[in-house]
């Protein structure tokens, strides 16, 4: 299958299409997503707000909310030998939720909202492990403990007592992160697990990620808006826009060589990357549309400065400019590059 | 705030024109005249009425509650006799109508759309449009008249009889009751965990692989009792004469009824006593309120380090 | 100024559209219509007038020519239904009223100033819920005397609170809004910013606890006439003809004599509550289920836009 | 007491509704057991034994107390009961008793004098008492003696040997149908109680008694249990036990079998009780008087409009519409068809234009609002009428209020007076009580003033005879009824006892179930 094709893939996205229901509107919030995601790699998933970055995590986790469903489109998740295609399997049957703690993990954003405040922490971690290990409480707790201290929340021991609200914002993270790394998943997916943290606290969390990976070689997915972190941290950049990946590649041809308008214009806005590390990604001239309405070709093209007539006829393909770098921009010539803009923007 | 209450209860009852001597013993059945006025002074009537209300105070706090003018008993025997009556219906009412509301609006909410759902919407719309005490009575037409299956309430105090010799007598009154209640604490219960259902904590248990019956259970279930306890715990003045209508409809000697035949009668000290109580159980259901929220929220819990 | 008029026009017209669009609204607004119709003309519905006695035609139950039967003196109950709505729907409307009156004034007073006034008001809501509200009716019964106008007025006293702690609520969050800053900077009056700039901003909870105070009173007439304390009994409300469902002969053997002035409470009460729910969703979007086309937008720039 | 079927053991919720099912249908009545029932006000159950001096007649009286007469069935003539007879003196103001001797408390204490002579000064001192007993005893020498702070007796009884001898101001042709409605109370139990509040004592829970039954079980708020009394000289009664209830719907439970006796004026109730096959009826003709009482100060004050009252009301049409033969219309206190009824009082047939053509005669002032009152609430058929009596009044041209008053009705009736009409009910134990209501200075007196002619004739009345006196008296006072038009009497209603037909040695004719009289409760059987 798919998987197999390129090198050692543990997650791949084919065409992944979700569509919302909203009332009488059906949202399309991701069309056409496709994401190849090698075993051991760190992929940052970067975008607006509201680009469709949590939903893939969501789609893969087969987390959606009820009014939102995978349309179309596969998601293959390698298991050890097996390839499992998660979309068909059951959403909250045995084998996706094996899968879900047990093979992915996931970390929130807003650490003080996905605790539950009428459980103790360390409860809270030890029932993932407790769901997927045959351990006995007791050993879940010894683990849990130890968990907590190798990610550096002092005191372990009498902290699995206490409640998340009793926590600080970054101490509250650590928790999340042993939630979804206690059962030693292959594939660890963060949604802006940093985005609530002040910044001295995200730059520990984020290292504290990246030893993580680096350590256990697992793969992670940090889903972001801070490009200062993208280029810390991960090793591929996936750009979306509007349900739509437009840039895919390694970090340093994303960040350095920017091909598509929006994410020209996204590092346009980060004056310099090593200047400021916490740099938010600002928005860029225009609207988001809402996904209710209906584009025809380019999503972008309403607000991108080289558009020509020829992005409003028809959906844009992927072009691959450079190996392992691929670009949905038909303003692009033969070197994968855009036009000079003549006349003041 | 109790004395506040105790105050404006008394002074209110005084402000009616109705002289409790000629209340408890009209003229026309009374041998002499004399003897009411012998009556009037042995009750302390002739003193002047802040000396009244204080001496009323001191007997309430010394568990004295007086006599009714309508039976005569002690109030505090009308109490004993009435308040279990009420007790034993409305907290098995009570009891019923959350267990049947957590549990339905559990699955409502859990499926939204499903069978426990819609019957939830249903009973919560069309449950909260009824009286009562309509409920009450076609359940009394029914079961106790056209198919006589039941008694028509008419509540037997335990005593020489068994309790299963009793029970029948309760269903229906109980019934009604948990009916009548449920309707609310549906609507209550499925919004509740609706909105639980939407928290991000969910989506983590989810995210552990939890199964979703844990999910809903270890997680959704707990959550969304807060609201569903704060309401209960407002309902807890039933306790002492919510159920009236229910108790009327089916002639159960509780304390709604006797509240009813003391202010049909203008039965002061009874009246008096009764809403000192339901004051009282007030006061003590936003206290429980908050032990019921500290329990159920560690976040206000007291004491908890920070 | 004109084009003031012309904005409050196209709201006015977008909520009638939009109340028009929403099912429940429609069921509900139906169903009250008919009922308040049906009660305007009774007599010429049933063709009899309510207090028309009739010995011979006693206890009958319903037939082609008494549609609900008849009482114990032969009075027609279809005609006593219907013209018994007038009253009962009247208690409520007027009740709710004068009950959501008292509340937004105390509720607006005690929201604005805040401090002292309001920390008083607050106490006396409390007070007020903890007071047993049968020991209020039967005050007022006995200073008053029984009457409709007292039935309206101990409802007006004692369910005022909910009103009253929405719009506090409303007036706190919306004192600290920029308009009313401006106000206060133009040195508007204190009434003149409470009443007509900050009051019109809390119209949908007013509007909304003003349609389910209706249904509560509705049926709190309904219990406090059944137990004899409510409206003059000459006055045949929908309580008042439950009376006779205190004989538990007539429970047994005329049932149509309470099953369908208890229908009709409970018919008209369901459609009240459509109407509310439909109000709630029209008026306020906070309710709406998930994210409705136009939070959408507000969503995705509220996003980025409260990152700090 | 029903016995239920105790022998189960299995819980939960099928059983317990099987259980319903066993144990509701028929408790036929046996020799072992019947079950009466009182109705209470409010609901629940059966508190107290209501204390005979205030109230008699129930069952329980019937069976626990006893008099030192017995009436018959009319409450008029009587038979020996704790006193073997009477005597009076040729003036009449002298009344000599003779109590049989061997009776005994169940207690087993002997019956003495001493409990008659302490009975008779105690019913001046209690604060509750019934009015007939207390108009008869004022008429005993040094009666004024007598009142709840002071231990004194009435000088005009006296005791020797075992008879009684009691000297009155007047001859009263009452005294021995009162005597026979006076139950003897034991002193050596009660004499160290609080007289005044007596009828609050727990000695009512299980008094000690006279009569052939005395208290087996009191269940408070559930049931009594009435046992055989083993020291009563008669016969020993045959039923071994009489459980007195509340029921709350007494045809249901007289259809399935739980109830075997109970008395009743409800309308519904007694239509309803019409198809129950295994019951057995007994309308009685008793003097409950429904009347309404008009206000003479206010719009009513010239008797044309209170005249009017009479044709503006359509009685004959709404009295049996709700009553049907229960109820009799009458337009005196003496009704037609009772000896000594005056003939020349008009029948006054409904006629609007007449009452139209009275108000305006009299100037009535239509626009003050008429406040028509009641106590009787509670009676579903009394509401039903007076809404269409107000409707009726409106009709006229008059604007009406119709509400029913809360707690002392004698107090709103007779001392405030808020109201221009009301109904009231008066249970008489005869004629002469009717027409005392008009000089009893706490009632009438109190609102309108002193009623010396009522008064006079009243007393002469008490007083009289011979037959012929009597009627010329009542002629008089029904003249001077029809001339004052202070009470308008509406109808009479008739009490209904139901029996089970199993239940037999019941009396051949049943009297007023509010009074005492031989109802042979110690003979009655069950089969």
């Amino acid at each position: 299958m798919s998987l197999s094709t390129e090198k050692d893939l543990i997650l791949d996205l084919k065409n992944v299409n979700v569509k919302f229901k909203v009332e009488d509107d059906t949202l399309h919030i991701l069309r056409d997503v496709s994401l190849s995601i090698p075993r051991g790699s760190f992929l940052c998933v970067v975008g607006e707000s509201g680009c469709g970055k949590s939903v893939t995590a969501q789609a893969i986790m087969q987390l959606l909310p009820d009014n939102g469903e995978v349309s179309s489109g596969d998601i293959y998740f390698s298991q050890g030998d097996q390839v499992l295609k998660l979309n068909e399997l059951e959403k909250f049957g045995k084998q996706m939720r094996d899968i879900r703690g047990g093979k992915i993990g996931m970390i929130f954003q807003d650490t003080l909202s996905s605790l539950n405040p009428a459980h103790k922490v360390g409860r809270q971690v030890a029932e993932s492990l407790l769901q997927h290990f045959p351990v006995s409480k007791d050993e879940a707790r010894t683990r849990v403990v130890e968990l907590f201290r190798k990610l550096g929340i002092p005191d372990p021991e009498r902290r699995y007592e206490a409640y998340p609200h009793e926590f600080s914002g970054g101490m509250r993270q650590r928790v999340m992160i042993a939630i979804a790394t206690i059962c030693e998943p292959d594939l660890v997916i963060a949604d802006e697990p940093t985005t609530a943290l002040d910044v001295t606290i995200q730059a520990q969390i984020m290292t504290l990620l990246k030893d993580l990976q680096k350590s256990a070689g697992k793969t992670f997915i940090l889903i972001t808006h801070n490009m200062a972190l993208v280029s810390e941290v991960a090793d591929h950049v996936a750009v979306m826009y509007l349900g739509r990946v437009v840039e895919y590649g390694a970090v340093d041809q994303v960040l350095r060589d920017p091909r598509h308008p929006y994410t020209k214009a996204l590092m346009a806005s980060v004056p310099n990357l090593d200047a400021d590390k916490n740099v938010e990604l600002q928005t860029v001239d225009g609207q988001t549309p809402s996904p209710a309405e209906v584009t025809v070709g380019c999503e972008f093209a309403g607000r991108c400065p080289y558009v020509a007539a020829a992005c409003r006829e028809k959906t844009i393909e992927m072009t691959r400019v450079n190996p392992g770098h691929d670009v949905r921009c038909i303003r692009l010539d033969a070197n994968g590059k855009l036009p000079v803009l003549t006349g003041g923007a | 705030m109790a004395f506040t209450i105790s105050a404006l209860i008394f002074f209110a009852s005084r402000l009616s024109p109705i002289d409790p001597i000629l209340a408890m013993i009209p003229p026309d059945m009374a041998s002499d005249s004399a003897n009411l006025e012998q009556l009037r002074e042995e009750l302390g009537l002739n003193d002047h009425i802040i000396l009244q209300y204080l001496t009323w105070l001191k007997n309430i706090a010394t568990g004295d509650f007086g006599y009714s003018l309508q039976s005569g008993q002690q109030i505090s025997e009308i109490l004993a006799l009435r308040m279990p009556a009420t007790l034993e219906l409305v907290l098995t009412a009570l009891i019923l109508s959350t267990i049947l509301a957590l549990t339905l609006g559990l699955f409502a909410g859990a499926k939204k759309g499903g069978i426990a759902d819609k019957l939830s919407r249903v009973l919560g719309v069309v449950g909260i449009a009824i009286p009562d005490f309509f409920i009450g009575l076609a359940l009394l037409n029914v079961f106790a008249y056209r198919v006589s299956w039941l008694p028509s309430g008419n509540r037997v105090a335990p005593g020489q009889i068994t309790f299963w010799d009793r029970f029948p007598n309760y269903i229906l009154p109980v019934a009604t009751l948990t009916i009548a209640m449920l309707a609310v604490l549906i609507r209550y219960t499925r919004n509740s965990v609706l909105d639980t259902l939407n928290r991000d904590f969910v989506k983590t248990a989810r995210s552990k692989g939890v199964p979703e019956w844990r999910v809903l259970y270890s997680h959704v279930f707990r959550n969304s009792l807060g609201p569903v306890m704060v309401l209960l715990a407002f309902r807890l003045p039933l306790l002492v004469g919510g159920s009236i209508l229910v108790e009327t409809v089916f002639q159960w000697p509780g304390i709604g009824t006797t509240i009813i035949a003391a202010v049909t009668a203008s039965d002061y000290p009874v009246i008096m006593v009764v809403s000192m109580l339901i004051a009282m159980v007030i006061l003590f259901a936003s206290f429980l309120v908050d032990i019921v929220k500290s329990i159920l929220d560690p976040r206000v819990r007291l004491g908890g380090s920070n | 100024m004109q084009k003031k008029k012309l904005d409050q026009q196209s709201t006015a017209k977008i909520f009638i559209r939009n109340l028009l669009h929403n099912p429940s609204a429609v069921i509900g607004l139906t169903i009250i219509s008919i009922m308040i119709l049906c009660s305007v003309f009774a007599v010429q519905i049933s063709g009899v007038e309510p207090e028309y006695i009739d010995p011979i035609n006693g206890r009958l139950g319903p037939s082609l020519d008494h549609l609900m039967g008849t009482d114990q003196l032969g009075r027609d109950m279809l005609s006593r239904v219907l013209s018994g709505g007038r009253q009962s729907i009247y208690v409520g409307v007027i009740a709710s009223f004068l009950a959501n009156l008292i509340g937004t004034i105390l509720g607006a007073i005690a929201g604005y100033l805040g401090g002292k006034i309001d920390a008083v008001v607050m106490r006396v809501s409390e007070l007020v819920m903890t007071f047993p509200q049968l020991i209020l009716v039967l005050i007022f019964v006995s200073l008053l005397g029984q009457g409709i106008n007292n039935v309206i007025i101990v409802f007006a006293l004692t369910g005022w609170m909910t009103t009253f702690r929405l719009v506090r609520g409303e007036f706190f969050s919306l004192r600290e809004e920029a308009f009313v800053e401006a106000d206060r900077a133009f040195g508007f009056s204190k009434p003149r910013i409470i009443f007509r700039h900050i009051l019109p901003n809390t119209l949908s909870p007013i509007v909304v606890a003003f349609t389910i105070n209706i249904a509560i009173f509705i049926i709190a007439e309904a219990g406090l006439s059944f137990l004899g304390l409510g409206v003059p009994v000459t006055t045949p409300t929908w309580g008042n003809l439950l009376i006779a469902a205190q004989n538990p002969v007539v429970v047994d053997e005329y049932w149509w004599l309470w099953v369908f002035p208890a229908m009709s409470i409970a018919i008209f009460v369901l459609g009240v509550n459509f109407v509310g729910d439909g109000l709630r969703d029209v008026l306020d979007p906070r309710h709406k289920s998930l994210i409705a086309k136009s939070k959408w937008k507000v969503a995705l720039v509220g996003r980025l836009g409260s990152k700090k | 007491m029903r016995k239920f079927h105790k022998s189960f053991g299995a819980i939960g919720l099928a059983a317990a509704l099987a259980v319903s099912v066993l144990a509701a249908p028929t408790q036929a009545a046996t020799n072992n057991s019947i079950t009466v029932a009182e109705v209470t006000a409010g609901g629940g159950g059966v508190n107290t034994i209501s204390t005979p001096w205030f109230a008699s007649g129930s069952i329980s009286h019937h069976a626990m107390f006893r008099g030192l007469f017995k009436a018959d069935a009319n409450l008029v003539s009587v038979k020996p009961d704790l006193a073997s007879g009477y005597k009076f003196s040729k003036d009449g103001k002298t009344l000599t008793l003779t109590l049989k001797s061997g009776i005994k408390w169940s207690d087993g204490k002997d019956l003495t004098v001493d409990d008659v002579v302490w009975s008779i000064n105690s019913l001046l001192r209690v604060s509750k008492s019934n009015a007939i007993f207390v108009n008869a005893f004022k008429e005993i020498v040094g009666s004024e003696a007598v009142n709840a702070t002071n231990k004194a007796t009435m000088s005009g009884i006296t005791t020797k040997g075992n008879d009684i001898i009691i000297s009155l101001k007047s001859p009263i042709n009452v005294m021995i149908p009162v005597l026979a409605q006076f139950m003897i109370m034991p002193k050596h139990v009660l004499a160290d109680e609080d007289i005044l509040k007596l009828d609050t004592n727990s000695f009512w829970r299980n008094p000690v008694v006279l009569g052939p039954y005395k208290v087996g079980t009191f269940s408070q708020g559930n049931f009594i249990t009435l046992v055989p009394n083993d020291k009563y000289e008669g016969a020993k009664p045959i039923i071994k036990e009489i459980n007195i209830i509340v029921s709350s719907n007494l045809v249901a439970d007289a259809k399935s079998g739980k109830l075997d006796y109970f008395t009743t004026n409800d309308p519904d109730t007694i239509r309803a009780m019409s198809s129950v096959s295994t019951f057995k009826s007994a309308p009685l003709d008793v003097l409950f008087y429904r009347y309404l009482v008009v206000n003479p100060t206010g719009p009513f004050s010239n008797v044309k409009s209170r005249e009017a009252l009479k044709y503006a009301i359509d009685w004959n049409k709404l009295v049996p519409a709700i009553y049907g033969q229960q109820g009799k219309v009458i337009n005196s206190g003496v009704a037609s068809g009772m000896p000594h009824h005056l003939s020349s009082i008009p029948k006054y047939k409904y006629d609007k234009a007449k009452a139209t053509a009275l108000l305006k005669e009299a100037d009535f002032d239509f626009s003050k609002t008429i406040r028509l009152r009641t106590y009787n609430q509670s009676q579903p058929a009394v509401m039903i009428l007076l809404t269409a009596v107000a409707q009726q009044l409106t009709e006229v041209g008059m604007k009406v209020e119709f509400l029913p008053w809360t707690g002392d009705a004698t107090t709103e009736l007779w001392t405030n007076r808020n109201y221009e009409l009301a109904l009231k009910g008066l249970s008489a134990f005869n004629v002469s009580e009717w027409f005392g209501e008009y000089s009893n200075m706490a009632t009438f007196g109190k609102s309108i003033g002193a009623q010396p002619e009522f008064a006079a004739l009243s007393s002469k009345l008490l007083q009289a005879t011979t037959l012929r006196d009597t009627g010329k008296i009542l002629t008089d006072l029904q003249k001077l009824e029809q001339e004052k038009m202070y009470k308008l009497p509406m109808h009479l209603l008739k009490q209904v006892v139901f029996i089970s037909k199993n239940i037999s040695g019941t009396p051949t004719k049943w009297g007023n179930p509010l009074y005492v009289y031989q109802n042979n409760i110690a003979s009655w059987s069950a089969n």
